[in-house]
């Protein structure tokens, strides 16, 4: 049970003259008990930040507290906590048995009963029970991600720390496993740091998700918050398959003009806008809306590109008329398709829907009203 | 791809074939095939080394049967186990066997504890390891007559290095290689000398062929350096040992070459005569060829007691 | 022109039967997709129309000829591999040309002619001069595809050429992999193991599982027509629900819930016993358990607690429990709306139309009957 | 290490120590086994450049002193051993070559194509690394010597030759018997490097139409460019050091044929015992070629140790 923090971390490699920037300023909260879910593309510095937290590397500028102690300079040896790693990293000349308890023997004080009974009481949550006697090596994919699950969980640490576990799964037993794990935290309620480049991933299963860019943050919240509530231009396009769709343009008048269409904007909503403003139309592809041509101020024909059915939804491809040729915008569609490549219609981009970034900055001026209905106190604070 | 897949295919062709197949669309296909364009390639060493090697072996076979001393032609009509018999009952032949095992396993296991200790030193981050390797590996780079003449050097009773040291502890100085009862381990610590880097350098490849998340899932498991060493990166040498330990193995049953060039005859020092030079000695020198051939095909049932073994084990590993 | 013909392919290794007599046929210019989980047989199957394996037992033919006997060198053929197998130590242009220098009837210039303009085609005619090392996923990608194009071979094969890239990589090559081979009008047979990419692609898919098909068709017709309970698990993401249970006077009585039949249903499983209900996801309705006080069931509603809610912004899959269960066990997945929130430990009413009901039975396997769907018309988009 | 916060400096302080004795006991080490692989080269070096009289007199690691110095040894050992420095080189030379070319066609001949028996044909091939040459030494002599004495045949072709000497024609018989030999071991290294390459390299080439030869002369010889340069100094070190096979089919170190690994036990004797001043000038000179090629390629070097042991 724990609570962890990071305080402006910063992580700098230099060498000789050289000095790259990892992590810069990076500044979280993670409640006890809670699942975070650090996010982001190839080299953004989600896994170095993660190491800082387990002590692999060291930390150039910054504080890293678990309950409020700082755990700067304690050795990883000592920090009372278990890693998932993406490789798994299992021991291949020991036996299940042997990978699980060697965390313990060197760990604790406990004596071998004591761990012997430890190990199999979790094996036997895991499911793997059956195979505390086999070598990692005689093992699938999936047996062996349960094992280094189970490595981790059998120590009861304060802390878990995963990265990547899942990235060398096919995508059926992948999806398993996201939910499995889920489950699992849930029943165990340990506070778990959780590195994916995977959005999905990252959407299902935190609690919280921090996106991270080059090194910086980008964004914390729930995973619905940093998808109808995007800060800027990075997060609306990495969080959400198929990605949102941008329109670059400028304000003239009442309207937002692109290059390939004018988008009036309502006086409200234009009211704090300089006039010829560099800014970025967004739309996520499930609300545009597809219809019989009928053009107004937010209707725009269209011709369809591409279809690619899915079963239960459809992802079409479109183009305006006046766009380039790989200038293409997508929408998404359920059930059964009703348009098909070389027809023409119409996209509405109901305002209601729409988002608005700083062509510049990439900051969002502008979110989606959102009319969520269910329970959904929460999934937005 | 394979060939004997082109005669199963014509066995059990089960369902109606639309065409018929002749044997000449199959010729034509097995002379295109990559088994029969590749096979000039593997072919031409394969039979230069297979004369050489096991036709010499055989030939020395068939010289070992006959009592062949050098004068004419070897007479295979009246072929006997005789040499083996003289060879088994000659003291000297068995203190040369004796030796020969002392030289391979002490040479051996000495060799491969070396290199390991180097092997794990290099390896726990530290700085110019390319040059400290380059150094540690030197000795390899010489042949064994040149080290040979070093260690002469090293260990001459007038005033070599060794006994400049234990002169200057106050001890007496010492024969080392004239001294039976130590002229052994003398030759064994110059063989360790020139080989141990290369131990090192086959645990490294080991070392450094392990993932780095094995280090860093021991030190979250709490286990110390030490520790992680000995329980979890040491136990993972196994293949680099084996790998090394017969490599090691066969040096030492050839070493004939460093113990020649101590002397310059065919007569080692003292107390370190072994197979190999007993085997040139009765046949080079003494002429008695027949005899040495006995020798050589002992020393060569030797070798193979310890690669097949080794064969075994890595075609077991999947690595053949 | 490049139609090909599986007649009773077979292919054993030693023991193991890797493809077991698989007839097909494939149209001039179509694009197949063999797909199914890995070890299937369908990288097998692709090497022994490449020239790679030999038939065990059946007949291939290519453009009507027969193939068995013919090495890879003579069939004009082009394969894209998974690893791209760039030559690494020749320069893009090289790599692209070698295949052309076993071409009669081209002069240098005309090959350095064909390689640029197959280059610009491909966009890559500025990397002409590099060598693979220098390249990204993506641009190494399309130049395994130059290679292939610029010998104009009667056949494509593809061996999941988009599983390196990421997936907004991938997703991106996805469609215009399917207008390169709509404009080149090549015949392509494509492997993968991913059911969207199958979906997505494919004028037709066929089926494997443990070397045998198990269905050809349309991407929407194995979707909503499988030919067993394979097919109908295989495609569709998330994976259709499976409920296991026998046949009752009622109608079916599985494990956690009872599903009296319709007329519809009643009709077709006649006289089967052990039965197997599929259901979509998407055809699961989910409503708030406490929208009507009483609970007032209708026979094909069902009480149910949510396990575990993913949120994916478009869309939300719930882990549905059976309400009178323990909630490790989950019965069902559904799939809601993205602005329909339902929290995990809610009791919901959950509705399943009979329309949208599968059965396969459940000792073969093979359907029994599929959902009802509209007209055939919807099918064939 | 990290920087520190005032509540924690003293554990801070222990850590660095702590680490700091580590680090010195570990290089300590390090230093010693320098001392110890390098103290006997060094003092063969020292030896080779002392007078005899500082030899007797002085500690044999120390270098030379004002009048102790001499080049007269190594002098007299280079004029000794300038003829075998050509004869060592003649041979190894295209030995290496041809061994190393016939090594790459033979692995490459065999990884090409998977087939049944192939096995057979490779465990042969590693039982030839591990035969010692004692088991084919009196064939091998009394086939070069009586039944093939191909050395006197050549040897009134070689006198025509410019440069060479009708006793260089002694040398072809170990040139053969050296590739013979050689072929197995540089075949292993160069297998393991072929079946590391992607399998599907050499089924595009197929796919694009090359032969099995175009296979090998476009795309297999260029990409094992590395390990062609980590076979040649493997097996040119190899054969340039051996001693075996000159030792037998040499008929003495007085030869003019005579390699210098022949020549070197017999140097700087005399009645009154060895002159270690000339012995260790040889030694030193003998050994040059291959530690400077070893210095040059240390990693090629280590690269085909590490791939030997397989």
């Amino acid at each position: 049970m724990a609570r962890l923090a990071l305080d402006d971390v910063t992580k700098e490699y230099r060498d000789g003259e050289m000095s790259v920037v990892a992590v810069e300023d990076v500044s979280l909260d993670v409640a006890d008990g809670e699942f975070l879910v650090l996010v982001g593309p190839s080299g953004c510095g989600k896994s170095t930040t993660l190491r800082m937290i387990a002590g692999l590397e060291t930390i150039t500028d910054g504080e890293i507290t678990l309950d409020d102690r700082s755990i700067n300079d304690v050795p990883a040896q000592e920090r009372d906590i278990a890693m998932v790693f993406q490789s798994y990293a299992l021991y291949p000349h020991k036996t299940v048995r042997g990978n699980m308890s060697f965390g313990l023997e060197e760990s604790t004080e406990l004596s071998d009963s004591d761990i012997a009974e430890t190990v199999e009481e979790t094996a036997g949550m895991m499911g793997i029970e059956d195979l505390l006697n086999r070598k990692p090596g005689e093992l699938s994919g999936g047996q062996q991600q349960r094992v280094a699950l189970g490595r981790a969980i059998v120590r009861d640490p304060d802390l878990f720390l995963m990265d990547e576990p899942l990235s060398n799964l096919d995508a059926k037993l992948r999806a398993e496993m996201r939910t499995e794990l889920q489950h699992l935290q849930e029943q165990l309620g340990v506070t778990s740091v959780y590195v994916t480049h995977d959005q999905t991933e990252a959407m299902t299963m935190g609690d919280q998700i921090a996106v991270l860019n080059e090194g910086t943050l980008q964004q914390t919240g729930t995973p619905l918050e940093c998808y109808h509530q995007p800060n800027n231009l990075f997060v609306a396009g990495f969080i959400g398959e198929p990605s949102m769709n941008f329109f670059d343009g400028s304000l003239e008048e009442n309207a937002l003009v692109t290059e390939s269409l004018a988008y009036s904007l309502s006086p409200d909503l234009r009211r704090d806008i300089e006039a010829g403003t560099d800014l970025v139309l967004g739309i996520r592809p499930e609300d545009v809306r597809i219809d019989e041509p009928r053009t107004d101020g937010q209707r725009f024909a269209a011709e369809v590109i591409v279809v690619e059915p899915m079963g239960n939804e459809n992802v079409i491809h479109l183009r305006f008329d006046d766009a380039m040729a790989g200038d293409e915008f997508i929408v998404t569609t359920e059930g059964v398709p009703t348009v098909s490549a070389g027809d023409r219609v119409d996209v509405e981009f109901s305002e209601a829907v729409v988002h608005l970034f700083d062509g510049d900055s990439g900051v969002a001026i502008k979110n989606r009203t959102l009319s969520f209905s269910g329970t959904p106190d929460e999934v937005i604070p | 791809m394979a060939t004997h897949d082109t005669t199963e295919a014509t066995d059990s062709t089960t369902g109606p074939s639309k065409e018929v197949v002749t044997w000449k669309t199959k010729l034509r296909y097995f002379l295109n095939s990559d088994f029969v364009r590749s096979s000039p390639y593997w072919g031409i060493p394969f039979v230069l080394m297979g004369i050489a090697v096991y036709g010499g072996i055989g030939y020395n076979l068939a010289i070992s049967f006959t009592d062949y001393a050098g004068i004419g032609r070897p007479e295979f009509s009246n072929l006997s186990l005789e040499m083996y018999r003289t060879a088994l009952a000659d003291g000297s032949f068995r203190q040369a066997a004796f030796q020969n095992f002392v030289l391979l396993v002490g040479f051996t296991s000495v060799s491969l504890a070396l290199g390991l200790f180097l092997a794990v030193l290099l390896d726990y981050g530290i700085r110019y390891k390319e040059t400290i390797q380059t150094i540690y590996l030197l000795p390899m780079a010489l042949s064994f007559v040149v080290t040979a003449q070093v260690w002469l050097w090293m260990y001459s009773p007038g005033n070599g290095v060794l006994n400049v040291f234990v002169t200057a502890l106050g001890f007496g100085s010492i024969d080392w290689l004239g001294n039976p009862r130590i002229a052994l381990a003398a030759v064994i610590f110059a063989l360790v000398w020139q080989f141990s880097g290369y131990a090192m350098v086959v645990f490294l490849a080991g070392l450094q062929s392990l993932p780095s998340d094995q280090f860093e899932a021991a030190k979250v498991d709490g286990a110390s350096t030490a520790k992680t060493y000995i329980r979890i990166i040491i136990p993972q040498l196994k293949q680099a040992s084996v790998g090394a330990a017969v490599v090691l193995m066969l040096f030492a049953l050839k070493a004939f070459d460093f113990l020649y060039a101590i002397t310059g005859d065919y007569r080692p020092p003292n107390g370190t005569d072994i197979l190999a030079t007993l085997m040139v000695r009765e046949a080079f020198q003494y002429g008695q060829w027949a005899y040495g051939a006995a020798i050589a095909t002992m020393l060569l049932l030797l070798s193979l007691s310890v690669i097949a073994p080794y064969l075994v084990y890595q075609y077991r590993q999947g690595a053949l | 022109m490049g139609s090909i013909q599986l007649d009773h392919l077979t292919k054993r290794f030693g023991e193991t039967v890797a493809v077991e007599d698989v007839t097909l046929d494939i149209a001039d210019s179509e694009f197949l997709v063999l797909v199914g989980p890995s070890g299937c047989g369908k990288s097998t199957t692709l090497r022994m129309l490449a020239g790679l394996e030999t038939p065990t037992a059946g007949d291939l033919y290519i453009a009507g000829e027969h193939m068995n006997y013919r090495v890879p060198q003579n069939r004009d053929i082009a394969m894209v591999f998974q690893d791209y197998a760039l030559y690494p130590h020749m320069t893009i242009h090289e790599n692209v040309r070698f295949g052309l220098e076993e071409e009669a009837g081209y002069t240098d210039s005309e090959m350095d002619e064909r390689v640029e303009e197959v280059a610009e085609t491909l966009g890559i005619d500025d990397l002409l001069d590099r060598k693979p090392g220098e390249l990204s996923g993506g641009q190494q990608q399309r130049v395994a595809l130059g290679r292939a194009i610029v010998r104009d071979p009667e056949v494509f094969l593809m061996d999941e050429p988009l599983a390196n890239l990421d997936a907004k990589l991938r997703a991106k090559m996805r469609t215009e992999l399917q207008r390169l081979q709509a404009d080149l009008d090549v015949t392509t047979v494509y492997v993968t193991h991913n059911q969207t990419e199958a979906m997505t692609m494919g004028d037709r898919i066929a089926v494997l599982n443990d070397g045998q098909l198990q269905q050809v068709g349309e991407p929407l017709e194995l979707y909503h027509e499988p030919a067993n309970q394979f097919v109908a698990g295989f495609i569709g993401e998330p994976m259709m629900n499976f409920l296991h249970g026998n046949r009752a006077d009622a109608g079916f009585v599985g494990e956690h819930i009872e599903y009296p039949f319709d007329e519809r249903l009643e009709r077709a499983v006649d006289g089967v016993d052990d039965l197997v209900l599929g259901v979509r996801p998407e055809a699961v309705d989910v409503r708030r358990a406490d929208e009507s006080s009483a609970p007032n069931l209708g026979p094909h509603e069902f009480e149910m607690t949510v396990s575990v809610t993913e949120t994916h912004g478009d869309q939300n899959i719930l882990s549905l429990t059976h309400a009178a269960e323990s909630v490790d066990h989950d019965v069902l997945r559904a799939v809601t709306d993205g602005m329909h929130i339902v929290k995990p430990g809610e009791p919901v009413t959950v509705a399943i139309d009979p329309e949208t009901i599968h059965v396969f039975d459940g000792k073969t396997g093979k359907t029994i009957c599929n959902r009802r769907i509209e007209t055939a018309r919807e099918l064939t988009i | 290490m990290s920087q520190s916060t005032p509540d924690t400096n003293i554990d801070v302080a222990s850590v660095v120590e702590d680490v700091n004795l580590r680090r010195i006991g570990h290089y300590t080490l390090i230093i010693f086994f320098l001392g110890f692989f390098l103290l006997p080269l060094v003092t063969g070096i020292m030896t080779a450049l002392k007078t005899n009289e500082a030899i007797a007199r002085t500690v044999p690691f120390m270098p030379p002193l004002g009048g102790g110095f001499t080049l007269a040894n190594l002098e007299y050992a280079f004029s000794q051993l300038s003829h075998a420095f050509i004869n060592s080189l003649l041979m190894a030379i295209p030995a290496t070559i041809i061994n190393v070319l016939l090594a790459s066609m033979a692995a490459f001949g065999l990884t090409m194509v998977k087939w049944r028996g192939q096995l057979v044909i490779l465990i042969l091939f590693l039982i030839g690394i591990f035969v010692p040459y004692q088991a084919v030494l009196v064939p091998l002599a009394r086939f070069w010597n009586n039944t093939f004495p191909l050395a006197d045949m050549l040897s009134p072709l070689f006198a025509g030759i410019p440069l060479l000497q009708s006793y260089h024609a002694d040398l072809v018989p170990l040139i053969i018997t050296h590739v013979a030999y050689g072929i197995p071991i540089c075949m292993i290294l160069f297998r393991s490097y072929y079946q590391s390459l992607p399998n599907s390299l050499v089924e595009a080439a197929k796919i694009d139409g090359a032969s099995i030869t175009k296979i090998y002369r476009r795309i297999i010889l260029p990409i094992s460019k590395p390990m062609f340069g980590v076979v040649f100094i493997y097996q040119f070190t190899q054969i340039y050091n051996e001693f075996l096979f000159s030792f037998t089919l040499v008929s003495s170190a007085s030869s003019p044929e005579a390699p210098v690994t022949l020549i070197i036990p017999a140097i700087g004797t005399s009645t009154s015992g060895i002159d270690f001043g000339i012995r260790m000038s040889a030694a030193f000179l003998a050994a040059l070629p291959t530690i400077i090629l070893y210095v040059a390629f240390a990693e090629q070097f280590a690269k085909g140790l590490e791939t030997e042991s397989g």
